[in-house]
């Protein structure tokens, strides 16, 4: 019996999956990157390795993603957070043909096939990206909690549009706003409208096809999954592990990797340096 | 040489924003000129035929720094207008007694005015490129427009230039263009063999160096290359596209290659290959010349063609160079290159090539962005 | 007489007091936040209390900045950049031209003798290269605002950073630090990109030497060391700078009190 | 008594909503349509073969003032087209994929698309675009690039041989020959029109002006731009030069009050036009003058349509847009008009969807600022996309600028 692990080292956080053979999670790990990723990337398999009550080296690969991807020291290969991703929400989600992973700082649309493997993707590098620093910095200004911005959005009645494609200046567009005393939850669901927006036309960009994933961080926050499904007419499927995406679809093609070895004859049970 | 002395050499050449190069060549040439050349397409023949030295501007390769031209630019035009400015504005135009611009875009024919009013000193012409290739009058028109090109380089040279001046230019240039051919062709064969960042510095030494010089020199690498030793890796083939007037830097092509590519096919610096096959004389050098540009096949997003055209050609290349995807990689701002986006990507996934778009800007410093896009474009290929 | 300046700006809102002989009695600065209006007040009782002067005794208040119409009590509205012209040429005689970086946007003032505006450029509709870029820069490095600049100070080798967007500048630090840069070289870098986007507004109004720094950012000693060396000459920045927008419109305040006041004039 | 009081701005709206309606109907009478650009068109040749004319620049500008603009841009952007790509373009664009659903109602698809190539760069982009989608053929009319006075005669000549060219082509789409004599009565028209219009935007030479050279203009300029070569756009003229003739004597302007004269450089923001308007208005500014109202054709200083020479004169006219001149003629012509029209300052408007006019902008505020030591203003927005205008940020710099004019002013009395 193996294990092995994803590892997914994100500009804001680290997030690790322990897999065993069968595909089943054994134990998840989510801490704050900070300036050393390394560090964060051993810790965060540490941490991982204890929830699931596997010693460090009976992992038998380890697939690192996200931004950090290349300095995890101990990965036996990297892989982009994009592949991962898809990969992820189509474990989460097998009839998925749609991906959106939004993120602190990075947007993307991806488009998989059957096997959850990337056929085409699309990424905001531009302007007013990081939709989700972007509802950081809103929750901030209108003293509000991150948790609940979403649930306050969806009571608007009256909806202040934000028109500025620039997440700085939107936000003064939001100070403007409530200065002239519109409601936290108008201004709010404005806000979100805005980002919807843009997500949309990410997807439409690379084909908007039935079963649309929402992961990242920000898949946390309903009010963008009520007004992304409104505005695409369909459901939009969330899970609670969809922050986990990453580094679940990492860990589903580590073990996709070791059967491979495994086929080739090459054994990889005990990992170099471990035995 | 050695093959690595002749990559030095290069490197020297297309970093020396100072154009000292150019101020060698003038020394010794006593009272010649030297006329800077933007891109896409400029008859560097005139220029030659006049007894000058047409130099390529290739805006600032992001090793200046901006220092004035911000001032004059607003934040939403391509990073080539401004470091052109920059360059005139900081006094590295000293070399040169004029310049060229061609009809490519409406920030290059605005930027044609601003270089008039800045740097009074120099003579600037802005040349029409014909984009009625259908008309009958088209040729005709376009030998004129030459022609009246000439007549200003002839009043700044101070001499008259003859059909045989031109002819031998015409020539000359044919060389050139040939070589430059073979290199691309030995490229798309043996990618790993040479690089595409090696094969855009060969190419853009060009920039300021004597035709002949420079084809010599490319001769002389084409016969070195073959010696070279090197080992395939396990790479996806991709075709470039979009990049024919602001350059990417070369840390970009570099880690496009790294990320898992062999960029086998592009439009880089596509203007100095810009006439596909030679140019035919007889009789009349000028109207050759008319005639090439006007019925020669260069397919590219700042001339007029039938859109399915365009999209149609792009398939093909894709097609020939057995590529297994494209990047669509155009300069940020740029209006021709962005425009074209959607047409290109429509025709290729209906051609189910697959394709990726990517956005450079001369200055950039960081290439994580690019680089994860372009890994995963190549994990989706090769895990397919 | 005493007169009063409030300038509302996105970040901060500062209230100065001013005496009809010049002399600044008091002065205030709190952060804008959600509520305009109320910072607007807040910050003119806090100048109030600090100069220990009770509210009737002001006879004219002009209010400044971006919310200047906010400024509820005020009797008149004039912009900062009139405002800050105003304020460096009385507290800075001989200036030439004013360069004021707020916390999102940035201004290049030219200014004539009697602190008049003669010409002025503002960054475009773009955030980069503003206050609140440096504030993300400070943010990813886990810095206090107060100490990046002079952090920066102490880099031997600077960065070179290519994008001032305010939205991206986070990643782009987080993959130096992730290359092993050094904290002061990447701060250092980013002090230099405002700089230099600094300079080319400065250059559309026609720099000349005798530049006053006014602004919040002027509190930072990093950056005002980065303006010099790339002008290549002085930069006047002091203790009154951040205020300036609120010292020129108490300026115009106390104007059009005498004005007003004047015999013969309604 | 007000006879002819608001005649310029109703009677265009008329003009126009008839226009529209008549094109609504133009696929299902089966009567051919083009669409061509408004810079130096050559509507009187496409009219003599009775072709329907659709603006695709008027359209998107219609969509930018009744607030439409918004959604057919992101339209535009979820079919692939960069954000940074002129926002007209991408009006147009969503507009037919919307399958020519628009706030007027429905747009006819084309049977023929006639590009100059004169306004800008990406008229050329913008219908090839368009040839792919509605599977229609697309001439170029390849507009050489004017320099000088002098247009060069080979150049006029190019322009002539292809516009017997596109004559063939709109023979071969319609079925229909072309009569010489009806070509030379609609230039006739045009020229007529021509005159009239030129004396409208005199009247603001006048002090104080009875019209803005800007606000009023661009509304002005529809007929002489698209209605060229009718006798309703002659009548047109004639009724808003007696309106200003109306104005001037029962002493009514634009303002109240004008306390400055403005020459101004750029399109409107066609999505925010009354609050930009409003932010001069409220300094008592008139636009005496403006470059954008000479996009479709500069007649200020003699240029008229000729039935003499019909084929040279609608050549010498296409040559003739504001765009498809160099920087320092354009330059030239703002200096003309400050003068002229006893200007007090320039404002340049820069927008991010058109480099054509934007590029260079800065180098032009320079020339103003430093060798005519004119007053000038630079303010950025967007013509089509409402997501770049910032109502304070534009405020700022428009009240700073007429606070220093103001303070100039109070100095020198
Ligand atoms: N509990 C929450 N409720 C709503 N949004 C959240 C919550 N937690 C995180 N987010 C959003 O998720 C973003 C972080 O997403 P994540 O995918 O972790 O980013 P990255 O992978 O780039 O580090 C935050 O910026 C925030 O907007
Ligand atoms: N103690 C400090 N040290 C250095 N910089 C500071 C300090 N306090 C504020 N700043 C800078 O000043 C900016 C705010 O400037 P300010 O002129 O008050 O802006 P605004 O007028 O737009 O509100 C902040 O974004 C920050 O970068
Ligand atoms: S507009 Fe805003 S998001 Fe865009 S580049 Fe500028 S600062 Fe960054
Ligand atoms: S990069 Fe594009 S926009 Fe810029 S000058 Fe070249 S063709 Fe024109
Ligand atoms: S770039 Fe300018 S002139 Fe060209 S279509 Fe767009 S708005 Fe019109």
């Amino acid at each position: 019996m193996y294990h092995v692990a994803g590892v997914d080292v994100g500009s804001g956080t680290t997030k690790v999956v322990i897999m065993g053979e069968g595909r089943r999670v054994l134990g998840v790990s989510e801490l704050r990157s900070g300036a050393d990723l390394e560090a964060a990337a051993v810790e965060g398999l540490e941490k991982a390795c204890r929830v699931a009550r596997v010693d460090h080296a009976r992992i038998a690969y380890v697939a690192a993603t996200g931004y950090g991807r290349y300095q995890v020291g101990f990965r036996d290969v990297q892989i982009t957070e994009i592949t991962c991703h898809a990969r992820g929400a189509h474990y989460l989600f097998p009839g998925t043909r749609c991906v959106l992973d939004v993120g602190a700082q990075c947007t993307r649309a991806i488009n998989v096939d059957f096997h959850g493997r990337v056929r085409k993707f699309r990424s905001n590098d531009k302007c007013a990206a990081g939709a989700g620093r972007f509802l950081e910095r809103v929750a901030k200004a209108l003293e509000v909690d991150l948790e609940q911005l979403g649930e306050l959005s969806l009571r608007s009645k009256e909806p202040q549009p934000i028109s500025s494609v620039c997440a700085v200046l939107a936000e003064s567009e939001v100070i403007n706003h409530v200065s002239q005393e519109r409601k936290t939850e108008d201004i709010l669901n404005g806000v979100h409208r805005s980002i919807v927006d843009r997500l949309a036309a990410l997807l439409r960009q690379v084909g908007l096809e039935s079963e649309v994933t929402l992961t990242g961080g920000v898949a946390r926050n309903i009010g963008i999954v009520r007004l992304l499904e409104a505005r695409l007419e369909r459901q939009v499927n969330v899970s609670s592990d969809a922050p986990l995406a990453g580094a679940l679809g990492a860990a589903v093609l580590a073990l996709e990797r070791m059967r491979k070895l495994g086929a080739e004859g090459t054994h990889l049970y005990v990992r170099e340096g471990q035995a | 040489m050695l093959i690595a002395e002749i990559f030095d050499r290069c490197r020297a050449l297309v970093d020396d924003t100072d154009l000292s190069t150019v101020a060698a060549w003038k020394a010794a040439h006593p009272g010649a000129k030297a006329i800077g050349c933007f891109p896409v397409y400029v008859p560097t023949e005139l220029v030659h035929a006049a007894g000058m030295l047409p130099v390529g501007l290739v805006g600032g390769g992001g090793h200046i720094e901006m220092d004035h031209a911000d001032s004059l630019v607003q934040s939403f035009v391509c990073s080539i207008s401004r470091s052109t400015l920059e360059l005139g504005m900081t006094g590295r135009f000293r070399n040169l007694d004029g310049l060229l611009f061609p009809s490519i875009c409406d920030v290059a024919r605005n930027l044609s005015g601003m270089c008039s009013r800045n740097f009074p000193a120099l003579w600037v012409d802005y040349i029409h490129l014909p984009q009625n290739r259908a008309s009958a009058g088209v040729v005709d028109y376009y030998r004129s427009e030459l022609a009246r090109v000439q007549v200003g380089l002839d009043v700044l040279a101070g001499r008259t230039t003859t059909f045989d001046a031109l002819a031998a230019s015409i020539q000359a240039f044919n060389q050139q263009r040939a070589v430059l051919r073979d290199l691309h062709a030995f490229r798309r064969s043996f990618p790993w063999l040479l690089s595409t960042e090696e094969l855009h510095l060969l190419t853009n030494a060009g920039s300021v160096l004597d035709v002949a010089e420079h084809t010599n020199l490319l001769q002389e690498t084409l016969n070195l290359l073959s010696m070279r030793k090197g080992k395939p890796k396990d790479r996806i083939r991709v075709l470039l596209e979009g990049a024919f007037c602001e350059q990417p830097p070369l840390e970009l092509m570099k880690a496009i290659e790294e990320a898992g590519c062999w960029i086998v096919e592009d439009d880089l610096l596509l203007g100095r290959r810009w006439l596909a096959t030679d140019v035919t004389l007889n009789g009349d050098p000028l109207r050759a010349l008319a005639e090439s540009y006007v019925r020669q096949d260069t397919v590219s997003s700042v001339r007029h063609e039938r859109p399915r055209r365009r999209a149609d050609s792009l398939v093909e290349r894709a097609r020939e160079a057995r590529v297994d995807g494209v990047l669509l990689c155009s300069a940020k701002f740029c209006e021709p290159a962005l425009f074209d986006q959607v047409l290109l990507r429509n025709a290729l996934e209906q051609a189910g090539i697959p394709h990726l778009a990517l956005e450079f800007e001369e200055k950039m410093g960081v290439f994580e962005t690019p680089r994860t896009q372009v890994e995963t474009f190549v994990e989706s290929i090769l895990f397919a | 007489m005493i007169v009063a300046g409030i300038d509302v700006g996105s970040t901060a809102t500062k209230g100065v007091l001013l005496h009809a002989d010049g002399r600044i009695l008091g002065r205030a600065l709190v952060p804008t936040g959600a509520n305009v209006v109320r910072a607007a007040e807040r910050a003119f009782q806090e100048a109030l209390r600090t100069a220990g002067i009770e509210d009737w005794e002001v006879c004219f208040i002009v209010g400044t900045g971006y919310g200047r119409y906010k400024v509820q009590f005020g009797h008149a509205q004039i912009t900062e950049i009139s405002c800050h012209a105003k304020g460096a040429q009385f507290l800075m005689p001989g200036t030439r031209t004013v360069l004021d970086i707020g916390g999102q946007d940035t201004k290049a003032i030219k200014v004539g003798e009697a602190g008049e505006v003669l010409d002025f450029c503002m960054n475009d509709k773009c955030a980069a290269g503003t206050g609140r870029f440096l504030e993300a820069a400070a943010g990813v490095l886990g810095l206090d605002l107060a100490e990046i600049g002079d952090v920066s100070l102490r880099s031997r080798d600077p960065l070179r950073v290519t994008n001032v967007c305010t939205v991206f500048v986070e990643s782009e630090i987080v993959s130096h630090l992730a290359k092993g840069r050094k904290v002061e070289d990447i701060l250092r870098g980013v002090h230099n990109a405002i700089a230099a986007r600094s300079l080319a507004l400065l250059r559309r109004v026609g720099y000349e030497p005798g530049l006053a720094f006014t602004g919040g950012v002027s509190r930072n000693r990093g950056m005002v060391r980065a303006l010099e060396e790339r002008l290549g000459s002085p930069v006047h920045a002091s203790e009154d700078s951040p205020f300036m927008g609120a010292i020129g419109a108490a300026l115009y305040a106390r104007e059009r009190a005498e004005h007003a006041a004047a015999p013969g004039k309604a | 008594m007000a006879l002819y009081q608001d005649l310029g701005r109703n009677l265009q709206k008329d003009l126009l909503a008839k226009w529209y309606g008549d094109l609504a109907l133009a696929n299902e009478r089966k009567e051919p349509v083009a669409y061509l650009f408004v810079s130096g068109n050559v509507e009187e040749l496409l009219q003599a073969y009775g072709f329907h004319l659709v603006y695709p620049e008027i359209n998107a500008l219609q969509c930018g003032i009744k607030k439409a603009a918004g959604g057919f841009i992101q339209k535009a952007e979820e079919a692939g087209y960069s954000s940074d790509v002129c926002g007209y373009v991408k009006n147009d664009v969503g507009i037919a994929l919307a399958g020519g659903k628009w706030p007027l109602g429905n747009l006819p698809k084309p049977d023929l698309l006639v590009c100059t190539y004169a306004g800008c760069t990406t008229y050329m982009k913008w219908f090839e675009a368009l040839a792919q989608h509605f599977e229609c053929p697309l001439f170029v009319l390849d507009v050489p690039f004017v320099r000088d006075e002098d247009v060069p005669a080979a150049d006029i000549a190019y322009v002539v041989t292809q516009l017997r060219e596109l004559s063939v082509l709109c023979q071969a789409v319609t079925g229909r020959t072309l009569s010489e004599e009806r070509l030379r009565e609609l230039v006739r028209l045009s020229a007529e029109a021509e005159d009239l219009w030129v004396r409208v935007l005199e009247m603001a030479k006048r002090r104080p002006s009875p019209l803005d050279g800007f606000f009023e203009a661009v509304f002005f300029m529809a007929p002489i731009n698209v209605l060229r070569g009718t006798p309703e756009c002659v009548a047109y003229y004639e009724g808003v030069l007696r309106e200003m003739e109306e104005r001037v004597s029962l002493g009514i302007g634009p303002i109240p009050e004008e306390k400055f004269r403005v020459v101004l450089e750029g399109p409107p923001p066609w999505p925010h036009f009354r609050a930009f308007w409003d932010l001069f208005k409220r300094w008592g500014v008139t636009c005496v003058a403006s470059t954008y109202p000479r996009v479709g054709g500069i007649w200020d200083w003699g240029m008229r349509h000729d039935p003499e020479r019909p084929w040279e004169s609608i050549a010498t006219h296409a040559m003739n847009g504001y765009t498809n001149w160099n920087l320092a003629r354009r330059q030239a012509m703002m200096r003309r008009f400050v003068a002229e029209y006893h200007a007090d300052a320039l404002v340049l408007h820069s927008v991010k969807s058109c480099r054509a006019f934007s590029m260079g902008m800065a180098d032009t505020r320079e020339l103003f600022l430093r060798e005519d030591r004119l007053p000038a203003l630079f303010i950025e927005s967007d013509l089509a996309d409402p997501r770049y205008f910032s109502e304070a940020q534009l405020r700022t710099r428009v009240d700073a600028f007429f606070e220093a004019l103001e303070h100039r002013r109070s100095a020198r009395v």
